[in-house]
């Protein structure tokens, strides 16, 4: 009798620590997909020290930052380290008039507002939600994304109407 | 001990649920001129292109789930040949004391800093209770998650969030365009005046019956207009305040229905 | 109740929870087969569809599936809130129904909270409902009725388990004495090492007063709760004062009656007829005689306070629900079974045949399911606003839905009986008195 | 607790951790593509609106629009703010035109006829193979030298899309060009032409009139240029410094236009022209009129004396006196005429009486009233003549003698009567081509598609008729990429035209049709000096026309003279009454067929937001209905929604009741629009059309179906209708919801004064 409910609540502890597993995989673990090129963020924000708005040019107008367009890749990649058989690659794109198919990996639910725009007119930095971009190799999401943690930084920052539902969502 | 209470406060602070404000930044305001308006429905496709109101087809319309957010009421009085046609179109009244907003268990609807009652998406949780307290009758649920014939989707506005199934909506004053207008009158370090942004609505109506603007704004058009001596506001008696202002229809029938009604507060 | 030897009191009651024929079997699997094939199939469908399976519409968002909330929130009123009353008067005829009383209290609780799921949009987000804190900061709003509700609903719910609980601790510890096998370490876990000495008798009995104290405004201000649902909206039709006590009244009038029902299905199924005699349906049906006045006279006062209020909206949800298709057919049965056939109880001998027992009691249920139905849906779909008018018909699948939840709670009932002494033995006891004094006699 | 069941526990938790997480991470769904530009097109920030300016199509109005792109797509359609036509503001079908471009039913690319003609058995080809089958097709009917038996049957095309197929057809040597639409306002312009002298449209200033009378158009949803002149309903009620203008409609049924009026004048189907000579005469005998051919006037009005009036209108001869007295004193008063006036065997003589009318009371050229537009609408671009009509077209082809047929953008065999078989005659055609987007009853019948892009993906430019007094000419760009494999029709025209050689070929420009068209305007830029004042150079000029829409001089209204003598109107001034099919001891109801405000004549219907959009008047949607008056209903035992046959001695048709005060009671009205056999998933099979059972009947002098011609009777069926309408009770209960206060309570207040 007494193992019977040993085991009852063992099984009940996995099953909740199951769930709970998989909360944290779902809402605390970054995720660093696999792009169709390396591109590495280290070299470029990093070693070379291009500013973000360089490439990512709309972060300043719009609500998106935007991902670098093919044409701006080879602006500077027509001379710079060709060789390389991931510029090649680049290379090849941009021979087949073929846009890069970059998986996302910051990701928003269609009902967030979240407009760049403002965020970088703030004087917020890239890294404040990026994180260290310019010491990844490969890009990780570092936040959670979630709600809590929007408005964490809306109440350190004191925005005004920072905590109403519709400054952010539609 | 003085510290601990500020702490708590400033705590509870930040779980305060919104909608206790009695100054707003703007107080957004529609008037409708009843005797412009023609009742074309213009509008009423307007509001279709702009926040993406599913079609719902003709099975959902004979059991009244059509999703106009925007709707043009009739009324017919008399008998033949003495017959009135009336028209008025009701939208979302954003009452100041809003019976929705009573009913809503979690804060989904609420009032917003702008004197506009929104309603979350997100939030909602499907009781149903802000539509059975509306007066208005202008609340829309999304009984099922509504599909568009492909291409169809390729219209679907991007600043408006395609809502899902067991949701309530409503009228959001084009709560998007409204966002647009303080982000741009940001930029350029000033607030919202008159003219920076319209309502879709508004926007297309072919006899100019709709404005909308500031009411916070003395000099707006809107605050012009609702001085009217033709002013009144819809089912004023229920004590809702609602921030939609009706100009009377201009008409000779017989009752003169309003005469002297509801136009004491110009 | 004087021939009956305390023995035969434990031996009944154990009885009815050990002993199951096979047509309590049938019964149970038919009950719990039907309340899944018609109310958690049609429900996994809506969930997955959508709202839109019911027949709901743009003016009437509220309808069969509120009006269930409400009805079965009612028939809770009969057990608690009876048991209660006659407790605390120290009814003697309560003694062998309160258990059971109590027990449909909580079921039915439990089935109005499952509507409350059933009706919502989307129910997967049923705990934002809940106060607690979050990340997200967000809060419930206190100032909306149907948190009202979600407050009155859990409180009565686990007040009224705590109060049946209590009462049957003793009980319990009689049943581990009894039972062997597996129920005997379920029931030494429920019992609570319930030795009977005279201080856990004097602390059940102040604890058992205490609650029966407390949960009697609890009951009164559930239903006022409830009914505030409607009546702080501004819907004509819902927006009534009187709405607070007319629905208690009702609570207890339907609560009362599906008493009545059950009690006589229960003694025929569990040959108990001599705990339950013909003198508590007489008892009961007088009360049910007291409470159709009532619930006539409020009724009245309704109608005519709205009728002399002559406003066009009042008027028209009026018209609307004595006079016009598609629901005034439902008003006039309503005042037949709720007004008129208890009028019957006022002969003393139809309130002891259990025929008319069961016709009238069947009959009240019957119309208080229908006051509530018609209260949401003939005032919902005449608002302001006669353009947007729409009437309500609900689908099959509300039916079927409303349909299975009757089996759902019978399934519950059948389940009840089966592992909790269903009549009080220790209370039945005190009614029989003591066994070593041949001829003493109760006044 | 034993140590062993806690060793236990914390082993099934951490086991339970790194298993949830595991799974977590392995079903996190793969992250989305994000695909950046190859090359940022310029101007263009994801996420931000571009409006680019064009002209809408839907109607023949041309009202200019703005069309919202985000990221490659068309959000929105908006009235252009800056274009005088449309002011900013859109009506229902400028603004569904959206669903129409993204239609899901839209002819992908082209097709050839498979099976059987009308069996709508196609199969896809390239756009190759199309064309150079077409071309052959042109050629081999050249060779035969049957130039003559090439028709072209369009609706109106403005601008130089319009002057491409004139040089395409007078290239090739062909004068059969048909422009059919069944709104073609072709009995307006004949009377106006006739009674006027003019050609194109004059501008009904309804904005500044003080006193309109109109004779049942419908200008709130669908007459004419709907947006325009409801831009100036809505100032004429309440512009700011100004009196309230009155509005008295004269219609046999309340329309939108009509429920807005201050006053409805339910005049017998048919009587509306006699209602205004008699109207006309009282004027002139009042002295009102002073023109030097007063005498004339009196003596060509004299058979149209107010006992004959009030009793062929069915009217109250105070109230036409009462009118008359109105019109003639409130300065300044404009008549209008518009379809349900005109929608009669002797339509034009009714709009001819609306001329003479304005005439007597002065209302020609002045602000207030019917202002002449230029007839030169732009350098080159004269206002067309009233062509032949599609009967035109019919005969010929009853008679075989249509060797092929262009077709493009209308749909005979829906929008004529049924009597006149247009799909049995078009099937004698050996030869058809269309260029439609949409499978219709009549593109059906073709050979070959050869689907042209929309409005917003194609070049173009529209040249409004009616302007609002001067001239407009609106550009139309290409707002976004076609969404089907579709080609611009210009392009199309051109390289047929080509292909075909000789002196087509010459007759066509060089290069695409967009610098056909940018070659057309720097022409026009050149001759007119009106254009060139604005900017320096044409480059400088085309990019502000890009980006305002269009170009327009304001201000530069002349105001003309107009008169009516009436020697030129004598001939269309008669006694004799609009003919009715039927019998009236038979068919004892008229028949009234008008244009809904969503469909017109049915083109919307295809279009799932004007299908669910309620009708204006009786909140219908998704299929047609017939009004009825509760009078006439009680007396046929028929009521709300029940089936009901309408039946003409030409046919009958199945429609559900619709029960309406606001129709005279030997009346019933249907709308036209629905009951398509073939256009599209959300128009199919809905509803029925009453063209169906329309007579032949035209007006003899513009060959325009009459649509108000015949009588009916209605047959119950007892089964109920599939009627669905949103308005479950148009009955206020006196809760005071629409508001109304007394005219002489306010006239006008400036909008700035208190209470």
């Amino acid at each position: 009798m007494k193992n019977l409910i040993i085991y009852i609540i063992t099984a009940v502890i996995f099953v909740v620590t199951l769930g709970v597993g998989y909360l944290i995989a779902d809402q605390y673990l970054g995720r660093a997909p696999e792009q169709p090129i390396n591109f590495s963020h280290r070299i470029h924000a990093g070693d070379n020290e291009i500013p973000c708005m360089y490439c990512h040019s709309y972060a300043e107008r719009a609500r998106v930052s935007g991902v670098p367009n093919v044409q701006r890749c080879m602006g500077c990649h027509k001379i710079i380290k060709t060789d390389s058989p991931e510029i090649q690659k680049v290379a090849g794109y941009w021979d087949r008039k073929e846009p890069i198919p970059w998986i996302k990996v910051h990701n928003l639910p269609d009902h967030v507002v979240f407009p760049h725009k403002r965020h970088v007119k703030a004087g917020r930095k890239c890294q404040e939600c990026h994180g260290p971009v310019e010491t990844m190799d490969v890009v990780k999401r570092i936040a959670p994304l979630k709600m809590g943690w929007c408005l964490k930084c809306h109440g350190k920052y004191d925005v005004k109407n920072g905590r109403e539902c519709w400054t952010c969502h539609t | 001990m003085s510290g601990i209470l500020t702490r708590i406060k400033d705590k509870l602070k930040s779980y305060r649920v919104p909608g206790y404000r009695t100054k707003f930044d703007y107080k957004w305001t529609m008037v409708v001129d009843l005797d412009r308006c023609s009742g074309c429905e213009a509008c009423v496709v307007a509001c279709y292109a702009e926040n993406n109101l599913p079609v719902v087809g003709k099975r959902d319309c004979d059991v009244s789930r059509r999703f106009s957010w925007i709707r043009i009421e009739r009324y017919v009085e008399g008998e033949y040949p003495d017959v009135k046609v009336k028209f008025i179109p009701i939208m979302c009244q954003h009452c100041d004391t809003a019976p929705c907003e009573i009913g809503c268990p979690v804060y989904a609807t609420y009032h917003n800093q702008d004197g506009l009652n929104v309603q979350v998406y997100n939030r909602c949780v499907g009781t149903f209770t802000c539509a059975t307290y509306c007066t208005y009758d202008v609340r829309r649920f999304n009984w099922f998650t509504y599909k568009w014939d492909a291409p169809l989707e390729q219209q679907l506005n991007p600043d408006v969030t395609v809502r899902e199934m067991g949701v309530m909506e409503k009228c959001t004053f084009c709560i998007q365009r409204i966002r647009v207008a303080k982000d741009t009158a940001k930029d350029e370090g000033r607030k919202v005046t008159d003219g920076d942004m319209q309502t879709a609505c508004m926007q297309s109506c072919p006899t100019d019956a709709i404005t909308f603007g500031d009411m916070n704004d003395p000099n707006s058009k809107v605050s012009k207009l609702a001085k009217s001596p033709r002013r009144y506001r819809l089912l004023e008696e229920l004590d809702t305040d609602p921030s939609v202002i009706y100009l009377k229809r201009v008409m000779d029938d017989k009752k003169g229905s309003g005469n002297g009604h509801g136009s004491s507060h110009g | 109740m004087d021939n009956i030897s305390y023995k035969e009191v434990n031996e009944d009651v154990v009885r009815t929870m050990t002993k199951t024929g096979w047509k309590y079997w049938v019964a149970l699997i038919l009950c719990a087969g039907l309340a899944v094939a018609l109310w958690g199939v049609p429900w996994g469908y809506q969930i997955y569809v959508g709202q839109g399976v019911t027949g709901l519409n743009t003016p009437t968002f509220w309808g069969i599936y509120l009006a269930n909330f409400v009805f079965w929130i009612g028939i809770s009123h009969s057990g608690t809130l009876l048991s209660a009353i006659l407790f605390i008067t120290a009814t003697p005829w309560r003694r062998s129904i309160y258990r059971s009383a109590e027990a449909i209290t909580f079921f039915s609780v439990l089935t109005a909270a499952i509507f409350i799921f059933v009706h919502m949009g989307r129910p997967w987000n049923f705990y934002w409902t809940m106060p607690y804190f979050t990340t997200r900061q967000l809060w419930v709003n206190f100032t909306s009725p149907i948190m009202f509700d979600v407050f009155a609903i859990s409180t009565y719910m686990t007040s009224s388990v705590i109060f049946l609980y209590f009462g049957s601790i003793p009980d319990l510890a009689a049943v581990r004495d009894r039972v062997t096998g597996w129920r005997k370490p379920v029931y030494t876990y429920l019992s609570l090492g319930w030795r009977g000495t005279d201080a856990e008798w004097h602390w059940l009995s102040k604890s058992y007063t205490f609650f029966a104290v407390f949960i009697i405004p609890l009951a009164v201000s559930v239903h006022s709760i409830v009914s505030w649902d409607f009546a702080l909206s501004m819907v004509p039709g819902l927006n009534k004062t009187i709405f607070a006590p007319y629905f208690v009244v009702g609570a207890i009038f339907s609560g009362t009656a599906a008493i009545v029902t059950l009690m006589v299905c229960f003694r025929k199924a569990m040959k108990v007829e001599k705990y339950i005699t013909l003198m508590h349906f007489d008892k009961l049906c007088m009360l049910l005689l007291v409470m159709s006045l009532l619930w006539s006279y409020i009724n009245v006062v309704e109608v005519f306070s709205g009728w002399f209020a002559n406003t066009s909206a009042e008027n028209e949800t009026l018209r609307y629900r004595m006079f016009l298709a598609p629901h005034s057919y439902m008003f006039w049965l309503m005042i037949l079974t709720n007004s008129i056939l208890p009028l019957l109880f006022i002969f003393r001998r139809l309130r002891t045949s259990i025929f008319v027992c069961v016709v009238v009691s069947i009959g009240i249920n019957v119309g208080m399911w229908i006051e509530r139905y018609l209260i949401v849906a003939t005032s919902l779909p005449r608002k302001f606003l006669p353009n947007m008018w729409h009437d309500y018909i609900p689908s099959l699948l509300e039916i079927s839905v409303t349909v299975g939840s009757f089996f759902f709670f019978a399934m519950l009932f059948l389940i009840f009986v089966k592992v909790w002494p269903s009549i009080s033995i220790y209370e039945v006891k005190e009614d029989i008195g003591f066994p070593m004094r041949k001829g003493f006699k109760r006044h | 607790m034993k140590r062993r069941d806690f060793l236990k526990f914390i082993g099934a938790g951490g086991v339970g951790t790194g298993l949830g997480i595991l799974f977590g991470q392995a079903i996190k769904p793969p992250g989305s593509k994000l695909i950046p530009y190859l090359i940022p097109p310029e101007d263009v920030i994801p996420g931000i609106a571009n409006w680019y300016a064009s002209a809408c199509t839907q109607c023949a109005a041309g009202c200019g629009i703005l069309v919202k792109i985000m990221d490659g797509r068309a959000k929105k359609v908006e009235g252009n703010p800056l274009h005088p036509i449309s002011g900013g503001k859109l009506c229902v079908r400028g603004q569904a035109g959206l669903q129409s471009l993204y239609n899901p039913d839209r002819i992908p690319g082209p097709l050839r006829r498979k099976g059987a003609r009308g069996t709508n058995s196609f199969e896809p080809i390239s756009w190759e193979e199309a064309l150079s089958e077409v071309t052959a097709k042109l050629k081999e009917l050249s060779d035969k030298g049957e130039n003559d038996k090439l028709y072209l049957l369009t609706s109106a095309l403005s601008g130089h899309l319009g002057r491409l197929t004139d040089d395409f057809m007078a290239g090739y040597g062909s004068t059969n060009t048909i422009n059919h639409d069944l709104f073609d306002y072709r009995n307006l312009r004949y009377a106006n032409s006739a009674a006027m002298r003019l050609d194109a449209i004059p501008h009904y200033d309804i904005e500044n009139t003080q006193y309109l009378l109109s004779f049942g158009a419908d200008f709130a949803s669908t007459w004419l240029s709907p947006v325009n002149l409801s831009r100036g309903y809505g100032e004429m009620r309440q512009g700011e410094y100004r009196e309230r203008g009155k509005f008295v409609q004269v219609e046999p049924r309340i329309s939108l236009t009509a429920a807005n009026a201050d006053e409805w004048v339910p005049a017998k189907p048919g009587s509306e022209a006699i209602l205004a000579l008699a109207i006309a005469k009282l004027i002139v005998d009042s002295g009102h009129y002073t023109g030097a051919d007063a005498s004339a006037w009196k003596a060509l009005l004299a058979p149209f004396g107010l006992t004959y009036a009030a009793e062929a209108t069915d009217l109250d001869k105070k109230k036409i006196r009462h009118i008359a007295t109105e019109f003639m004193n409130t300065r300044p008063s404009l008549a209008i005429g518009g379809e349900s006036i005109s929608a009669y065997s002797n339509g034009v003589s009714g709009l001819v009486a609306v001329n003479i009318l304005n005439h007597v009371a002065g209302n020609l050229g002045i602000k207030g009233g019917v202002r002449a537009n230029d007839r030169d609408l732009f350098a080159g671009t004269r206002a067309k003549k009233v062509g032949p009509g599609i009967d035109a077209l019919i005969r010929a082809a009853e008679a075989k003698e249509v060797g092929m047929l262009l077709h493009y953008n209308n749909n005979p065999a829906f929008t004529t009567p049924g009597t006149v078989k247009a799909a049995e005659a078009l099937k004698n055609v050996p030869y058809i081509v269309s260029f439609s987007s949409f499978m219709d009853e009549t593109t059906v019948l073709s050979d070959i598609i050869l689907p042209a892009n929309m409005s917003y993906e194609d070049w173009g430019d529209h040249f409004a008729d009616p302007a609002p007094g001067y001239q407009v000419a609106t550009l139309m760009q290409p707002v976004i990429s076609p969404v089907y494999k579709t080609r611009s029709l210009g392009d199309t025209i051109m390289e047929l035209g080509r292909g075909v050689g000789g002196a087509v070929a010459e007759k066509m420009p060089g290069g695409t049709f967009a610098d056909h068209i940018k070659e057309s305007w720097s022409k026009l830029y050149s001759q007119n000096k009106g254009m060139s004042a604005s900017a320096l150079t044409f480059e400088r000029f085309w990019r502000d026309t890009l980006a305002t829409g269009g170009w327009w001089p304001e201000g530069a209204y002349k105001e003309q003279k107009l008169s009516v003598t009436p020697k030129r109107v004598a001939r269309h001034v008669s006694k004799e009454p609009a003919k009715f099919d039927g019998a009236a001891t038979q068919y004892p109801l008229h028949l009234i067929s008008y244009a809904q405000a969503g469909h017109l004549d049915g083109r919307g219907a295809n279009i799932p937001w004007l299908q669910e959009l309620p009708d204006p008047v009786t909140s219908v949607v998704w299929g047609s209905w017939v009004e009825i008056n509760p009078k006439t209903a009680a007396r046929l035992g028929v009521k709300m929604g029940d089936m009901v046959e309408i039946e003409s001695p030409h046919g009958k048709i199945q429609s559900p009741v619709f029960l309406y005060q606001g129709i005279r009671p030997d009346t019933v009205a249907m709308p036209i629009g629905q009951g398509h056999t073939l256009y599209g998933r959300y128009a199919e099979k809905r509803g029925a059309n009453p063209i169906e059972i329309l007579p032949s009947t035209v007006d003899k002098r513009t060959g325009v179906y009459a649509l108000n011609s015949t009588r009916v009777r209605i047959l119950k069926t007892g089964r109920p209708g599939d009627l669905v309408k949103m308005d479950v009770s148009t009955d206020e209960l006196g809760r005071n919801i629409v508001q109304t206060i007394a005219p002489g309570a306010t006239g006008k207040v400036p909008p700035s004064s208190h209470h």
